[in-house]
Formats: C-alpha cells, structure tokens, sequence
C-alpha cells in the first residue's frame, strides 16, 4: 500500500513534450506507473510516443480519470502549472521543476491550501501540491511519481522515506535498499524555501500506513520544518522516527545549494534542530550509514 | 542577487518610499560635487556588499563640502572585509537626535509559506541583535503574497509596535515597501533605520534589499545592477557554468558534487573528516566529462584547495564520464592537487580501468563517501604541514 | 424588530472625525441609534463630543463590543476600510463612500464574501457589507446606520425598502411616511457596479421578518440586480412585492450619475426588468406615489 | 475617461502586449512621413470618442505615400457624428486575409461583481452584434479580481472559443490585457481584432479603453489625455463644478436635481409630460443658492433647452435656498428660460414668499414634481410652437 501513490495512480505529465519530462514520462513507466497522458498547451490531440497530449489540465482529467499529475514545466510556467492542476481538483499534484520565483510558491502554495479546505468541505479528498524542486514520490513496487533512478527501488520494505534533498534521498533509498530493510513510501518535499507539503504533513500519513513500521526524515539546515516535525513526532506517533540533518557544517548566512538551505539570523541552525529531535526523543544520525543501524534499534525495540 | 543601499533605495523610491536624497560618487570630486548641490551637512556611505561598514568606518558624517570631499577620499578605495570600495552615497545628513529610528522589514519565512513583516521600535540596530536581546520587541506578522500587506493591517502592525508619528504615513511606506517586496521579488527587503522626525513624517534612511535569484529572469532591467567585480572571482565562473557556488572561509579541501544535500553533506563529511571545506560546489544533474573537468578546473584555482573530494551519487550519471572528466583536466595539467573521489553510478569498472590506465597517484576512486573524504582530509592537511 | 440593525446595534463610525462623518454621527445619535465609538487612525485615545476615538476597528470592536461599522472613509481608503472591519469580524459593514474605484469594490466585495463564509462556516453570523455608494438602513423607531434624514422616519410601519438610489429611497420613505404606512426597515444597497449587498440578498430577510408585510424595491436602469431580485421571488416569496424603476427614458451607453447605471448593449434595459417583473407577478409603479396604491391593493388581498 | 485607440495601445504596450505599430499624425504631411518611415502600405485611422467611425469613412487604407496623405486630407478635419478628428492613427496595415480575426474583451460585470473576460472567434465586428446574432459564440468568463486572469485560465478559454495559432501566445495577450485592466482600472477594454497571422502570433490592431473615472486619481499620468476639445462643452463646465452632468440629444426641457435617482426618474417624468429631457443633472447633496446658481446658468447656456425643471428632495436642502439661487440667476440676467420647480424640504413657505416678492413668472414652485415638470414640458413644447 504505502502512501499517496500505488497501483491504482493515474498519472498525467504536465510539460510531457519537454526534454526532461519526455525522459521521465518513459523512466516512470518503465518503473510501472500508469501514466495515461500528457499536457502541453498547444499540442492538444497529438500523440507522444503512444501517449495522447492534451491542450489542458482539465480535458485530460477528464479523459483518463487521472489522480496524480506531474509537472516539469519550466520555472516561468511552474506555478499557473500548479494553479491549472489545483483547479482542475487534481488530487495529488507534484512540481519537479527546480528554480520556481518564490513569491509564484507562496502565491499558489497558499491558494491550493484553500483550494483544498474548499474540496474537503465539501466532502472530497483534498488537494495536496508536494515539492516543489523535488523528486517527486514513489512506492516501492507499485509507482514512481517522480525522477528518482528506478534501480535504487528494488527491494520494496516497511520504511517510510521523508527528505528535503534529491540526491540524498537516492543515498538513504539505497542504503536502506541495499541493507535489505527497503523503503514502503519515499516522499521527497523539496529544497526551497516555500513547499506544498512539509514532514509534518507527511507524518501523519506513515503513521497511519499500515505497510511501513519506521521513518526516516532526512532534513537540512535552514527553515523551521525539522522542529516542527520534531514537535508532531513527540505529540503524535508511535513509530519510531529516525533523522539525518545534513549541512551542519555550513557557515550562517551562506545559501547551500537549495534556496531554502541557509541559516538567517538563530533560524535554521542545526544546533536547534538537534535540539528539537532530540525533545523528542528522535535519534539523529551523524552520517547516513547510522541510518540504517538507527532504524534497526528502533525496530527491535 | 543583494542591492547595494543606493540601488535599494531606488527601487523603494520607485513604489513612492519618502527616501532619503542621496546621489552616488565614484571620486573624491564627485563627493565634493554632490555636497555642494546639497549644500547641508552629508554623510559619506560606503556601498559594498558586506555588513558592518560603520564599523569599518565606511560611513562618515561630514557636515562641510572639503570634510566631505576628505572622506571620499579616505572610504573610496578602502578595504572592508576583502571588497573594494569603489562607489559611495552621499546623503544629505539628518539629525537623527531629533526624531525616533524604528526598523521595518519583510523576509521570505519557510514557517508561513510567504513573507513575514517584521517592525520594531528599536531601529538603527541590525535585527538579529534586537532579535537576541529583546524578541518581544519585534512585532511580527504574515503577509499575504495575493493581497501584499494592507493599510490597515500596517496600521496595526505600527500601532502595536509602538510607532510614534503620522501613523497613515508610517503605515503608507510599509504598504509600499510590501509592494516592493512583492513585485521586485525580494527574498528580503528591511527599511532600517527608518527615520521619523519631529514632523511626524518617515523617511528611509538605510535599507538592505536582495531578490530572488529565481526571479531575476522578469527583472532584466536591474541585470546590469549585477557587479562581478563585487563577488569572488569563482563565483563568478562558476555561474558562468551554471554551477550553485559558495566559496567558504578557512577551508582547504575543494567539495563537489551532484546535489545540493549530497554536497552539503559532503561538507559535513570532510569536517568529521578533520579537514575544512574550502568550497560548497553542486554540478547538478547528469554529469558528462566536459562539466566534471569545467568543475575540478574551477575548483584547481581556488589556492585555498590542497585537495579535491568529489562525491557523485549517480542515478544517471556514469562513474566513466566523471574519471574522464578528472583525467582530461589532469592530462590537461589543469589538475595539480589529489582527486579523492567516491562514484555510487553505474560503470565503475569501467573508471577503474580508465584510472589505472593513467596510474596517476593523484586520482583515486574509493567506495565510499567516507573513506574519500578521509584520504582527502589526510592530503590536505598534508600538503599544509598538519 | 425589523431586518438588520435595531435597538441592540452598537455601532462605530470608521471616519467619524470627518466632516461626513461627524455630521452624520450626530444624526445618527439623535435618531436614537446607540453610537458607541468612532475611528480614525492616528487620532487613537481621543475624544469627539464624548465619544471615544481608536486607532483601528479591532480596538473599538473589542472595547465596545461593536456589531455594526459605518464607513464615511474618503475613496482612496473606503475598500482597506471595509476589510479592516471584516477581517476584524464585525457582522455588518455600511460603506456610505461615494466614488471608490470599482477594482478595489471588487477585491473587497470578494474578500468579504470569503470571509462571510468562513465566518459561517465556523458558526458565526458572517459578514455582510452593504453598499459601497448607498444612504446606509434604518429601522423605523430603533436605529439608523446611514445618512438618511431623520425626519421621514416618524411613522414606524410594516414595508421593507430596499432601493439603489439614495434620493428615491428618501422619496419613496416620505411617500410611506405621509401615507400613513411607514415602513420597516430601509436598506439603501447603493448605485456603484460592484455592492456588497443585492436585492435578492435582502428580500430573504424582509420574507422572514414578521414585522414586514410587504416589501418595496426601487431599481433603476443597468446591470441585472432586477432581474435576480424578479427570479429570488417568483421561487421563494410570499410576501407581496411592489417596484419601481428609474431611468426609464435614458439612453443608451449614458452613465446616468451612478456608474452602475448606464445601458451596455442590451444589459440593463427598463424592458428586460419591467418584463421580468411581469414574469414574477410584481406589479410596476409608472410613478412613484403609484407606489403607494400598489402596495395597498397588495395588501388588501 | 474613454481613451482612443492609439491611447489605448499604448497602454497595452506598456504591458507587453503586441501591438501593431502605429504613430499619431495631425497634419497630412505627417500623414505621409510615417508612411513613407514605414516604407509599407499603411492605414490611416480618426481619432475621435465615437463609434462607428469606419462607416463613416474615417479609416482608410493607403497602399503608398501619396494615398496616405490623400487619405490623412480627407480624413483630418472631417466630421463624425458632430466630432471633429484632430488627430490619426497611421498603422502598418496588416493583411487580414491571410490571418483571422479574433475578439477578446473584459468588462465590469455587475453581476459576477468582478470583470468578465468575453472571447470570441467572431473577431472584427462588434461584441455586441455578435451576441445579438450568435450569442454562443461568445465564451465568458469571470476573472478574479485579485490574482487577475491567470495563463492556464486564458488558454482554456482560447480553447473553448475555438482560437487557433499560437496558444501560449495567445492566452499571454489576454494574460496581459487582464492586468492592463486592473493596474489600469479598465471600466471596458476590448482587443479587436486580435489578428493571428500564418505564423500563429497574435496582434492587436484596434482597442477600446475606458478607465473607471473614480480611479483617476491614481492615474495622474493619463491626466492629459483628458481631450476637453472632445467633450461637449457643457460637460466641461459642468465637470468644473463637479456636477454629474449628461448632454441628451433631442430635448427641450434642462432637468435638474439632487441625486442621481432622483434626477433620471425627473427625466421619466419629463418624458411621462410629454416633453424630451436635454440632459441629465444632479447636483448632489446640500444644494446652497450657490450651487444652484451655477447648474441653472449652466443648463440655461443650453440652446435645446426651452424650460427648465428642478426637482429637489431635501433631507438637509432649505427650499428657500434653491430659491435664492434661482432668483439670483434671474437678476444677474442669466435666466431667461421659464423654471417649473419642485422642492420637498424644508423652509418651503421662505421659498414661496421670496419668489412672490419677485413676482417674476419665470419662475414657479409646485407642490409634486409631475405638476413641475408638466408645466415644464408644456412650457418647452410651447416655444417650440408645438
């Protein structure tokens, strides 16, 4: 089962035509998601490598009764992407394209929240926008919505994945992966500084996951989200949490790499979030192999 | 992209901000000029992109034209923490003893998913140390990124800040400064100190202002506010690449990799590792050789660098199209400094073989993160007499 | 009792040192309606002929447990007004202004709706604006929040008013006043394009109020206001409802003085309300002392 | 304030849309200078605040330079519907035939209590005669006021009305006339034609734009494009005492009164007696002798007026004040018109009494405003001979 995407996901590709959703569309299939479309304004009623592309959001909502759409539009487009899809009532949208404007994140991250209020008001699932610049999500042997390499998902497991950088969530994926344990759901919530989906929002849903028994969160330097994640694990779960907090080395005032990765001011230093995980009672990691030995206590536990 | 104070003042000005007059010289003579136009006492402004000028005596009041055209002479051309100081803004002095010097400001803040204003009565000091000192004294609140900030919520914010003066006119230049913030893209906007004289009236006095980098593609008309000669010299290479870039202080091992978390991990590792990062270097995705040599040749100039840690997790990326990238650079006698590399990718034999081939100490490939990092710690510290 | 405001409104006059405002808070105090406050901001912590002054609308609010707010605010500040007051929950918002720019009634008339429904959705009462360009509403013998003159209200009686224009809405009192009826409760809802409050908004508090028996509504030339109000009840009124049009004669594509009334192709034309009038069985007065006979026969029914 | 067409596309302009280029020209030797500059057949189009300006011969294309200053000859300085054209707009012209013609629009729209976007194939002609003839070929849609119409909003809607060419270009044009709306508080604005060429871009070649008179005040610099020239005199005067005034065509009787309700069921009653209103006054609230003064020598200047009716409801208005403003009108030879007024206020016996003691039969009170205005269309009709 896992969380958010599984076998019955229905998939459409908003920028499908593009260089990098063309080769993910296919690395996506090829893992065994059921992509049913693609969008791309202005090439409506074409086909794309036996996919049908859509002018609109909406008419491809239509046609395949899809659930989950993936968008690589490029940063300019990135956000009216969102906005498209959230509108349409796309249940689960999820934003790879690094590089969004901030101010766009807040405008539509704000607006899908009330878009989803609205939906579950009125008794439907919700909306929810996960990234962006992040690499998407995907369950073990069921359905990759995302950019992850398909080989580092071979043996499905009980361990839910949480992380705010792509390239570590491979590594994390991997070592649980190659220790044997696997990943049930890996969720990667992105590396800027305004998301749709933060830890928070994902804790809940592992902990609720019948298939996954542990969680690893992979957090960052900068930002509150690691407290605040910090402060529901203590409040609300009974499994057990495992955490990395990488970038503890960076110097204040320095942007690593993700625009969200900087410490301003007493904000976003690892001080605080060790602090935080360690109020409750949340292992951290020093390197990413104590992961794996973490999780392993915490299970035998 | 960080404005200097003069272009930040112009763009406040721009949304109608009451802003201090204040005009920009590159000589001595230019400061002269200008304090003979005003003909009132000025202040001398050093603009460079580094705080803690005042202190550097990069600001200096000067209350006649020749004490003016002195200080020109003494803050143009000096160094403040490494930058040059080639321009400075002149503004017409304001006798600060008269009115009251409040703070107001608008980050980008994660925890609220838009801006969060922030005002304080205790202006004229950075906010970090108000921060410390006494947080009860920063009134903060959410900004809507759709509506930007109201009149009246301004007002509020003012109010319970414990602003004094002409509260509709106090409140106007924070509305405006939201309207700043929102269409120029800010990641931060402050106005600090701003000035409230015996009048009533606010006036801005300093302001910090940076813009997204994300967004400077709908800015093009500042993209000639860009100065190079202001950033590190790699940095400035390494954007021509299209590489992410921060040189750190101290550091003596050169990091790279794909990704900005594997990097900074791969910071964190290199610390453990007894070394010191001289570098934060993320090549993005998809490695091919000519980006991995355009990497090691950046990172070979940096004199900071004693050795090279590459960390590469490669979904896509082949571990052989990395070694040759090093090789060529080695080849190329760009490489002078050892190359410890890990190479989690598909054909790794295939590097292997590439290296041995070569049979140069100065390249080797390990099979983990940790153990790279160690051997490149070891060399740096080495090749320094540690 | 009649609809809206009564003895148990507390009312605050955003702008109340103004000239506008300081004339028509003293009219309003002597009609009767309990003034409790006035706002200006930047004139917090005074005092206007015994009445206390605050710096905002949430201050007054929670001092005197305010439930009405009139605006006498200039134009460029009328729209940050009325959100103010809502965002600040007061129940009922009267915008008197005349000339505030239609974009900003826009934003501002949306905003309220959403907040309105929040508020209701939480359980609260809501939030409704009225007007803005509109003489306010009185309640016969209890309360006036408006600019109206006092003297036209001597004659409590059982008619709703509801109508667009300020001077006809005093015409059409007077004329109830002299005839013995008296009426209710008047809303004037104001002659700008974009208002809070319609006719169809109104006509289901005047249904439910059972001190009104009948209800007169005063339209005019442009937009469709009559003919929703026609529509509203044809399906859900039994009380009987006579109406008025003015600016039957007036051109087409001619803004008459207010700026929601001008003829835009075939939008707002005296046939289209008169013929949906007819289709709902409210009978049109020709003149406006007609009015008074038809609101006679229908009550003799 | 209606803009004219090169008014309107240079606002569009400043909000990136593609527009087809064009200069204004007010003599025929500028005429041909732009023509000869643009090295191309040109159109060249009046400038004037009516409709209907092509049938009226006021657009013409000019296949050379000689034509085009032809055409500029005939067309400057000609009439359309009492408006003289002072000005023309020389174009590139374009050729139609081989693009379509699309329409776009956006209106305040009561009741969405927002701007409608409308959009439709049936480009070239008027909206209205398109939804007199084919009402479902026009696509509607609501925008929301605070985030403006957005791309994916405007592509669905090109979509539904069946535009071909460019779709992200397309949608882009209306991406941006929605915010040239709201940054510019359009009442109208209207692209049409919106032509897409063979190569699927589009171009606006004519516009309507309308701002929202209330809203001026924060478009200080359209201020001059006020064309007083253009307006009926009346209405220039009458806008200097901030009256709300409308010049009718066809009437005999100057209505007067306080209160735009008021005053437009004043020219129901007008109409009811038989007579035609000549325009439509409302003087506001408070109405002093002063004011009063002024709207009577105003609607007295009118030549197609024969009577005059003043209809006053008075909650604050003193009847004797009215009075006094009328008699003053009278003794400074101003009036010379009969007055037929009724005035429901206070101080009604003053007013009586003053206006007996002036005994003059210009000017008569009555108790409703149907005896007024009877009296005065009878009065009207009277000097007519009718």
């Amino acid at each position: 089962m896992g969380i958010l995407v599984d076998n019955n996901s229905r998939v459409i590709v908003q920028g499908m035509t593009g260089r990098e959703g063309a080769s993910h569309s296919r690395a996506m299939k090829e893992f065994g998601t059921q992509v049913v479309a693609g969008v791309t304004p202005g090439k409506g009623g074409t086909d794309f490598e036996g996919w049908p592309v859509y002018n609109s959001v909406a008419e491809a909502k239509a046609a395949h009764d899809a659930n989950v759409s993936i968008i690589f539009v490029p940063p300019a487009g990135a956000a009216d992407a969102v906005l498209e899809a959230a509108h349409a009532g796309m249940p689960l949208i999820v934003l790879i394209t690094e590089g969004v404007p901030t101010v766009d994140m807040m405008k539509a991250v704000q607006e899908v929240k009330t878009l989803d209020a609205l939906n579950r008001a009125e008794g439907g699932q919700g909306i929810r926008l996960i990234g962006g610049n992040c690499p998407g999500l995907v369950t073990n042997g069921q359905a990759k919505v995302g950019i992850m390499p398909n080989k580092i998902y071979t043996n499905p497991g009980r361990i839910g994945l949480i992380s705010r950088s792509g390239t570590l969530t491979y590594e994390a994926a991997k070592l649980l992966n190659d220790a044997g344990m696997g990943t049930s759901t890996t969720v990667g919530i992105g590396g800027d500084p305004v998301i749709g989906t933060t830890f928070a929002d994902v804790l809940p849903l592992f902990e609720a996951d019948p298939d996954t028994d542990a969680i690893v969160v992979i957090g960052e330097i900068g930002g509150a989200d690691e407290e605040a994640a910090a402060e529901y694990i203590a409040q609300h779960m009974k499994k057990p949490v495992v955490a990395f907090i990488s970038g503890r080395s960076a110097p204040k005032g320095k942007r690593m790499g993700h625009a969200g990765a900087i410490i301003m001011g007493d904000v976003g230093t690892p001080e605080s979030k060790l602090a935080a995980f360690a109020a409750a009672n949340v292992p951290v990691a020093d390197t990413m192999p104590e992961i794996i030995d973490m999780v392993k206590a915490a299970l035998n536990k | 992209m960080k404005l200097h104070e003069y272009q930040g003042k112009e763009i406040l000005r721009q949304f109608g901000v009451n802003v201090q007059d204040g005009k920009v010289a590159r000589t001595p003579d230019e400061v002269r000029a200008i304090a003979r136009e005003y003909g009132q006492p000025v202040v001398v402004k050093a603009q460079v992109h580094v705080g803690g000028r005042g202190k550097a005596g990069g600001v200096k009041f000067s209350p006649t034209e020749d004490k003016a055209f002195e200080n020109g002479e003494k803050i143009l051309g000096m160094d403040i923490k490494g930058l040059t100081v080639n321009k400075v803004l002149v503004t017409k002095a304001v006798d600060i003893d008269a009115g009251v010097e409040y703070y107001v400001g608008m980050i980008v803040d994660r925890n609220v998913q838009s801006y969060t204003l922030m005002a304080s009565a205790e202006g004229g000091m950075e906010i970090e140390e108000v921060a410390a000192a006494t947080p009860e004294k920063i009134i903060k609140h959410r900004v809507d990124p759709v509506t930007g900030l109201r009149p009246y919520e301004a007002r509020e914010v003012a109010i319970k800040a414990g602003f004094k003066g002409n509260l509709n006119k106090i409140a106007d230049m924070m509305v405006k400064m939201s309207e700043a913030a929102l269409k120029r893209d800010a990641v931060l906007v402050e106005i600090n100190p701003l000035f409230v004289g015996p009048d009533g009236i606010p006036l801005a006095l300093d302001t910090k202002f940076e813009i997204d980098d994300n967004a400077m593609y709908r800015h093009a008309d500042l993209a000639d506010w860009r100065e190079l000669e202001a950033e590190h010299p790699l940095e400035i290479e390494a954007s021509k690449y299209g590489f992410a870039y921060v040189k750190l202080d101290d550091g003596n091992v050169g990091v790279l990799g794909n990704g900005a978390g594997i990097v900074m991990t791969s910071l964190d590792v290199v610390n453990r590792a007894g070394a010191k990062p001289a570098n934060f270097l993320d090549i993005g995705g998809g490695a091919k050789a000519e980006i991995v040599y355009n990497a090691v040749k950046l990172v070979s100039k940096d004199t900071d660098v004693k050795a090279i840690f590459i960390n590469i997790f490669g979904g896509i990326t082949r571990a052989d199209e990395v070694a040759k990238g090093v090789i060529q650079a080695l080849n190329d006698g760009i490489l002078t400094k050892p190359v410890r590399m890990r190479i989690a990718g598909t054909a790794e034999d295939e590097a292997k073989a590439l290296l041995a081939e070569v049979g140069s100490p100065l390249i080797q490939m390990y099979p983990t993160m940790f153990e790279a990092a160690d051997e490149a710690a070891k060399d740096a510290n080495a090749a320094e007499g540690k």
